[in-house]
């Protein structure tokens, strides 16, 4: 009770399934107010951390502490925990106003009372004009955006969403994600994010946390994660195209003990530098370009350059690696 | 216990089952409401079902569950099940108590008939009935057949049959069942099975004069096919029939007579079984009678309904359904049941027979001996297989089953 | 699943359900069984017990042979029939199509008539000479049966009443055909899979955990339940070919004052129900219908 | 194309005209007048169509307390079933896998059950209770959810509400019974309205249960009072099928009115349409 | 039948569901070993599209034409036509090796040779230790595969795939768009390919065709759709982030009767540059960033600048516009 309101600490929490071991002694201190991106590969454990926060799930071993207490003990609903689940999981034989009123109303909110506090959310996410829809009416963004009025409503101390953004387009995506982003600096209300978009983790949170396998992997702030990936897996995680990781350093400089990492931006066309490659494929994106490369010992490296770089496949090109990463080549840690 | 009564301490209460089909059901029903007339401080339930199947399945779980009702009526071909369990209340006493009625008020062939160990009194029966011939009395005159008169033979009677059959029509429509086969055996002089009282076995073919009566049955449809045969049965019932004026006589009986008083066509009347040439006559009882459960705490009640019902009034009540023969020898003979207005004129015939009525035997087997022997009967009168290796099979089969079960 | 809720929630809502079960199933049957090594009539309240008596005269009862022989034929016939029915009218009956609800009312109207009147209805159609079904036959230039008479035509003719209520399991097929997903015909359509070949590598391998729970089903209802019809058509003629197990204990119990030996075949026609539907979730069991 | 036509619509409109062939005939036997033979061929409707039959019921039975009776048993009956087939196939819902499984088979060894096994020594429970001769007995069997196939049939049915959304509500502070009722009910209203006229079907004609449990004649339902026809007069056929019929109509109505969600070409649309204010 | 094996043309194709018009007059010729991407907005007709050329679904109006020939009558199963789903339509009571032989065993292909040839398809995909898993024992990437793989057994005139990279995480869809491409360059096969994805979009394909409300927009090559977009929709949908289209020209140089854009990446940081915007917010994405800017007007720019870009929020920068495209302000045509 001696710390603000609405943190969380994840003490060596564990929960398994069968012989999976979803979540692995996973330890994160959360500070009140603050967004958090959880990013991993399908099954590391994300969504099932989101439910042991929120108490939908009990965890086999360890603790989680809301507001430095210990909620073990206490039942979802009654935990100050609003989530956005993966399917949105609307209630398909509501009306959009009963689905954001359904939870107001069980908790014995007045009917008019609570269409007020319904309309005023869904307005503020610009769903006012579908409250008498059905969810299979609407559009995914439309759906995704009654899920989030609903969680608003319930005004929570942690917000827990699960890649809340997965099945929107990229503009709407886009625009959706300024939109969270807004509400939370206005709100600032705890906020955890599970997203496998790159863009997203890199720009959503306050910090990221990367997991593999039930394990937290790296957590710090997305440039600093980026930059000082803590390990060979978050640096190929991290980044698209990811970074060229050559095992024993092979054309960056060899040395058999470390595994050496250069990102495809960092990898600059320069006609002194001290690498050769020919170039396989080409891929324009409109606004810069990826070049897939073949060195002569046949380490595959990839280059981002700029827009209209005037190479074919077939040519050869010179690189400079700029900033080198280095890992331990047996366990993989950042040297 | 008796707990029918609960909540009701101040005023008895009894629970009647009793069988019949909508029409006896109401009589009953009037029974029931001049009972509760004379007797305005009881309370009767009257709780009918239809078929005597029905009646055991409600009484055998009533029993079981400890909760029997106060007074059942029952066949007296199937109350030796209940009288060997001991599960009746013997009537002889109370009988004897009795100031309402008296043991020589009613048929003493009936009474006889439900005397289990042969000397008391287990149930009081309240009708008698026997197998007679309905016949339709238009066709005879058509055909130019004298009608039956007293004392007629087998002889008489396959003749008119086989001058009524022809043309879609058929003289004699019987059932091919144990009930209806008995009154010919016995009119022969055979016996029905070794030992009346502890039977063992059938006795149709050891017995000459019992197979004489059999096989003069069976040729009735097996070689004169005066009697519809399999399908023509299955198709239409005899009464159903003799309702519609194709069948020259119909063996039935008192039962048929309220659906049979619905005939308009044609004139019909009954006439007593043919007797076999050298035989006597003879006929087979039909009667139900009223049972009190034992181990009830009071039967005061149960009885007070018996007497009432076996009264001179409860049995005019039920003789105007025309359905029965009153047990009450008085009541069978004031025009309350042969009341001349209605059909059949020889109504009398039914009193008649009376001296020579015979039951069948009332071991607590005999019930299940019947039935399937019934069915096997069946099997041959409609020469599905073969006379012989028919009755053999009959007999075998059913020979087990009269040691009662797990004796 | 997973355990979202505390692994009690599930049990509390079981729990009414259990409740009824041990009141009024567990302990009759419990009672049943006891009864089954007593000389009970259910006539009287002081039954004793006689250890294996019942089960001697069990073992050289020729009644009971007929009926098990009745009751074997009566599944072996009977089931087919009904599932073929159910399933084939089901999946014939599924795709959408103007007025295709109508067709299915159709079908399963026959499932509400109750079974007394659908047995006095049967009286009729298997009628010899007047019967529709002899009529229909005559349109062949074939004479008919005496249904009624013949041991084999009887308990046929009890195949076909019972061939007519399958509302039920035709409902479950309908519905289970529908949530199969539209999605996965068009991926067999697309690898050349023809109509035939989708019904026989897609429909009825994906239905098959609910056809098995529906054969499970009408074995137990034809070995066990149906009988009632059965009861008022024949009562077990012509000769016992239709005295079904069921209907054997019924008489037993109810007519015989048989009480305790109804009750051990009761408990034998438990056993032959369990042996039949064993032998059936073993011989399908590589279909993961239990998965 | 003649092909497809026969497949779609000759074939069914065939099948459909043999399974209500037995109803059809039923009504028309119904109305036949009393006494004349039945028919020698097939007789679509009858030369000289009377209700006469029909007249004659409540003279002979007490048709209309029966059917009184058979209401009130009914009307209780059948919201019972459905209250206990889905609260127990919401809790089957809620079991993990293993423990459905173990509840499955309990399920199955249920439906072994013989019901004969049961008749006779249940009037003993409900002697004790001191029951017996009321419609509690008749109640017995809703409270078992007729039979264990309908409460698989909810539990099949909820199992197509996602998880997620059972936690959804959760979260929203409401308890397992406010989820089953405000959300996993609405959603599976089909199946709701199976299970009703399935039991409606059961409850309306048990004829056993009324048998054995009730003594007062006054107390009868319709089913028993068919069976007092049965026995009258042989040729009265039309008395009988309009007995019948009286005993059907009633499931009949109800399944009509049912078949437009049940059996309608997209459920779900069905019950939409209904749903909407 | 003198076109060469796999052109497909669509002609007038219509398809309406209920009151939307799914597909609305789509003229579209795809020659022989083509591959070509679908891309556009959720709902825009994509998988109608596919799911007319398979047969799937009828038309309302025009034609499909497959080698010259119109193949209305021609039921599924008698097309030679591939298609992945977007939800994969994976047997799910059959094991990963019998959904790949499924296919062959219908069409009467020996076990063994069934056998032999789908484990080479699972190798080839790195599948081929799943063979006995069943559908639900799989993550959504490996679902992915084993469809594609399915598909791949069929040796088809034509393959359509619906968004087949969907659920897979970035690298390992970084991988498998690689092994695609390579296996177009191999089979040169005609391959219709549906995607949401910008990168997608940009590389795969030979041409590119962009939809919306069920219309052909514009069809070309990648490069040159993103540099010439023929209406304001294209030039708002492909890029990520989007173009910066100021209606009236605005800040870029006013003209009442045209719509102004420039990309974020043509709009560069320059101390002389005539736009002055205030920063708003700043994305770091590792190998880049963006600024959300704001110019006086109140009109919002994207600009698109290196890694570090070295301003805060708040900041105030100057902005010099590369590369201007003009779309008439009421049609949103190019002009
Ligand atoms: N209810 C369950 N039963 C069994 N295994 C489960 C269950 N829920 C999750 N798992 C397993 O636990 C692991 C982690 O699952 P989780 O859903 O947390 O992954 P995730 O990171 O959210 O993945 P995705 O990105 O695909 O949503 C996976 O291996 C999954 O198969
Ligand atoms: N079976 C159907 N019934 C009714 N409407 C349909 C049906 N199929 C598609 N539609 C409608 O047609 C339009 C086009 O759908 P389609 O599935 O082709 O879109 P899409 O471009 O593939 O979208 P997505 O990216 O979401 O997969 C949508 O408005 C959709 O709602
Ligand atoms: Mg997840
Ligand atoms: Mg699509």
């Amino acid at each position: 009770m001696n710390e603000p309101r609405g943190t969380i600490r994840l003490a060596a929490l564990t929960r398994s399934y069968g012989r999976t071991t979803a979540v692995d002694g996973v330890d994160l201190d959360v500070s009140a107010g603050e967004l958090i991106t959880l990013v991993g590969p399908s099954g590391s454990g994300k969504s099932t951390i989101l439910r042991l926060i929120a108490g939908l799930d009990r965890p086999d071993g360890g603790r989680v502490l809301v507001d430095g207490a210990d909620v073990a003990g206490v039942p979802p609903h009654r935990r100050a925990v609003a989530m956005v689940f993966q399917d949105y999981a609307l209630f398909p034989h509501l009306t959009v106003l009963s689905n954001l009123t359904f939870g107001l109303r069980v908790r014995r909110v007045r009917r008019a009372e609570a269409d007020r506090r319904a309309r005023a959310a869904a307005d503020r996410l610009g769903i006012g004009d579908l409250l008498d829809r059905y969810p299979d009416q609407m559009s995914g963004g439309q759906r995704q955006r009654v899920a989030l009025a609903r969680a608003l409503l319930r005004d929570p101390s942690v917000y827990l969403l699960d890649e809340p953004l997965a099945s929107l387009d990229a503009p709407l995506r886009f625009a959706t994600r300024a939109d969270l982003l807004a509400l939370h600096r206005e709100l600032r209300t705890t906020t955890i994010h599970v997203t496998h978009d790159q863009h997203e983790a890199m720009t959503l949170g306050d910090r990221v946390v990367v997991l593999a396998d039930g394990r937290v992997r790296q957590v710090g702030p997305p440039q600093q994660v980026y930059d000082e990936p803590a390990d060979t897996f978050v640096a190929g995680f991290l980044g698209s195209p990811p970074m060229n990781l050559v095992p024993g350093g092979g054309v960056l400089g060899g040395d058999p003990a470390l595994t050496l990492g250069v990102r495809p931006e960092d990898l600059t066309r320069d006609d002194a530098g001290p690498i050769t490659a020919t170039v396989e494929a080409v891929e324009a994106l409109g606004s810069e370009a990826i070049l897939l490369t073949r060195c002569p010992d046949r380490t595959r490296l990839i280059v981002r350059t700029g827009p209209r770089p005037g190479v074919a496949p077939g040519d050869e090109v010179r690189l400079r690696a700029d900033r080198l990463h280095q890992f331990d080549a047996a366990t993989g840690r950042r040297r | 216990g008796c707990t029918s009564g609960d909540g009701k301490a101040d005023r008895p209460g009894i629970t009647v089952v009793l069988f019949g089909d909508a029409e006896e059901v109401a009589g009953y029903r009037s029974l029931v409401d001049g009972f509760t007339d004379a007797n305005p401080d009881m309370d009767v339930t009257l709780s009918p079902v239809a078929t005597q199947d029905e009646l055991m399945a409600r009484l055998t779980t009533s029993f079981a569950g400890g909760q029997p009702p106060d007074v059942f009526l029952m066949n007296y071909r199937r109350y030796g099940q209940f009288a060997g369990q001991g599960a009746i209340e013997p009537a002889q006493s109370y009988l004897d108590a009795s100031s309402a009625i008296k043991e020589s008020d009613f048929s003493p062939r009936a009474l006889d008939a439900f005397r289990f160990d042969g000397q008391k009194l287990t149930c009081l029966p309240q009708n008698l009935s026997s197998l007679v011939v309905y016949y339709n009395a238009d066709l005879f005159q058509a055909a130019g057949v004298a009608t039956p008169a007293p004392g007629w033979s087998w002889d008489d009677f396959l003749a008119a049959g086989k001058a009524l059959t022809g043309d879609g029509r058929y003289g004699i429509g019987v059932e091919a069942s144990i009930a209806r086969l008995a009154p010919f055996v016995w009119s022969n002089r055979g016996e029905l099975v070794d030992d009346e009282n502890r039977p063992t076995t059938l006795t149709l073919r050891a017995d000459p004069a019992a197979r004489e009566a059999v096989d003069w049955f069976l040729d009735l449809q097996l070689r004169h096919r005066v009697v519809p045969p399999d399908a023509e049965e299955q198709s239409e019932s005899s009464e159903a029939r003799f309702l519609r004026g194709t069948l020259g006589m119909y063996l039935s009986s008192r039962v048929a007579v309220p659906t049979l008083r619905t005939i308009t066509g044609f004139t019909w009347d009954v006439a007593s079984l043919p007797v076999a040439p050298g035989g006597v006559p003879a006929s087979i009882l039909h009667s139900d009678a009223y049972c009190m459960s034992a181990g009830l705490p009071d039967h005061r009640p149960a009885w007070r309904f018996i007497e009432y019902a076996m009264g001179a009034s409860g049995q005019q009540t039920l003789a105007e359904s025309g359905r029965t023969v009153p047990s009450r020898l008085d009541v069978a003979g004031s025009p309350a049941f042969l009341d001349p207005a209605k059909p059949p004129r020889s109504s009398q015939v039914f009193l008649d027979a009376e001296p020579h009525l015979r039951a069948t035997p009332r071991t607590a087997t005999w019930a299940r001996v019947e039935k399937e022997a019934n069915k096997l009967l069946e099997e041959v009168f409609y020469g599905r297989v073969d006379r012989e290796e028919g009755l053999r099979q009959l007999e075998e089969t059913v020979r087990p089953l009269f040691t009662p079960a797990g004796k | 699943m997973s355990r979202p809720r505390s692994p009690l929630t599930g049990w509390a809502f079981l729990a009414p359900y259990a409740i009824a079960v041990a009141v009024l199933v567990a302990v009759p049957v419990l009672l049943n069984v006891g009864y089954a090594f007593t000389d009970h009539t259910g006539l009287t309240r002081d039954p004793q017990f006689v250890g294996l008596a019942n089960v001697r005269r069990l073992l050289d009862d020729r009644f009971l042979l007929d009926s098990l022989e009745a009751s074997l034929f009566h599944v072996a016939l009977a089931v087919p029939v009904r599932f073929l029915a159910a399933v084939g009218l089901g999946l014939l009956l599924a795709a959408p199509r103007p007025g295709g609800r109508w067709f299915r009312t159709a079908v399963y109207l026959p499932t509400v008539i109750p079974d007394v009147a659908l047995a006095v209805l049967f009286l009729w159609v298997l009628n010899p000479l007047y019967g529709p079904l002899n009529q229909f036959l005559g349109l062949f230039g074939h004479a008919g049966y005496n249904w009624l008479a013949d041991p084999t035509t009887a308990r046929i003719g009890v195949v076909l009443m019972l061939a007519f209520p399958i509302g039920e399991g035709f409902i479950v097929v309908l519905a289970a055909r529908r949530l199969l997903d539209g999605r996965l015909y068009e991926a067999a359509a697309l690898e050349g899979c023809g109509p035939f070949g989708q019904l026989r590598r897609l429909t009825l391998p994906l239905l098959a955990p609910v056809l098995v729970l529906l054969a499970v089903r009408d074995i137990i209802l034809t070995l066990q339940v149906n009988f009632v019809p059965a009861y008022v058509l024949t009562d077990g003629r012509p000769a016992n070919a239709t005295l079904y197990l069921p209907v054997y204990i019924f008489d037993q119990v109810f007519e015989f004052s048989g009480f305790a030996y109804g009750s051990l075949v009761t408990i034998l026609l438990m056993l032959i129900t369990a042996v039949i539907i064993t032998g059936l979730l073993i011989a399908v069991r590589r279909w993961r219908v239990l998965r | 194309m003649v092909g497809r036509w026969l497949g779609r619509y000759v074939l069914p409109a065939l099948v459909a005209a043999l399974f209500v062939a037995p109803l059809w005939f039923m009504v028309v036997g119904s109305l036949r007048p009393t006494g004349s033979p039945p028919p020698r061929t097939l007789e679509l409707w009858p030369a000289e169509p009377t209700t006469a039959a029909y007249a004659r019921l409540p003279e002979l039975v007490p048709l209309f307390r029966y059917l009184a009776n058979s209401a009130l048993v009914v009307a209780l009956a059948v919201p019972l079933t459905v209250l206990v087939a889905s609260l127990t196939g919401f809790g089957l819902r809620l079991l993990s896998r293993p423990a459905r499984r173990r509840a499955l088979i309990g399920l199955l060894v249920l439906l072994l059950v013989p019901v004969t096994a049961v008749w006779a020594t249940r009037f003993e429970v409900f002697r004790l209770a001191g029951v017996v001769d009321t419609y509690l007995p008749l109640l017995a069997p809703a409270a078992l959810a007729v039979s264990p196939f309908l409460v698989l049939l909810y539990a099949w049915s909820f199992g197509g509400v996602p998880d997620s959304q059972l936690q959804a509500a959760r979260l929203e502070g409401a308890g397992w019974l406010t989820i089953w009722r405000r959300l996993a009910l609405p959603q599976v209203k089909p199946a709701t309205l199976a299970v009703a006229v399935l039991a409606f079907t059961f409850h309306w004609a048990n004829f056993i249960d009324p048998l054995l449990y009730l003594t007062s004649g006054d107390r009868y339902t319709w089913p028993l009072g068919l069976r007092f026809l049965l026995l009258l007069n042989p040729t009265d056929w039309p008395l009988l099928m309009a007995g019948s019929v009286v005993a059907t109509a009633p499931c009949v109505l109800v399944f009509l009115l049912a078949q437009r969600v049940l059996l309608a070409d997209d459920p779900l649309a069905a019950l939409r349409s209904k749903g909407r204010p």
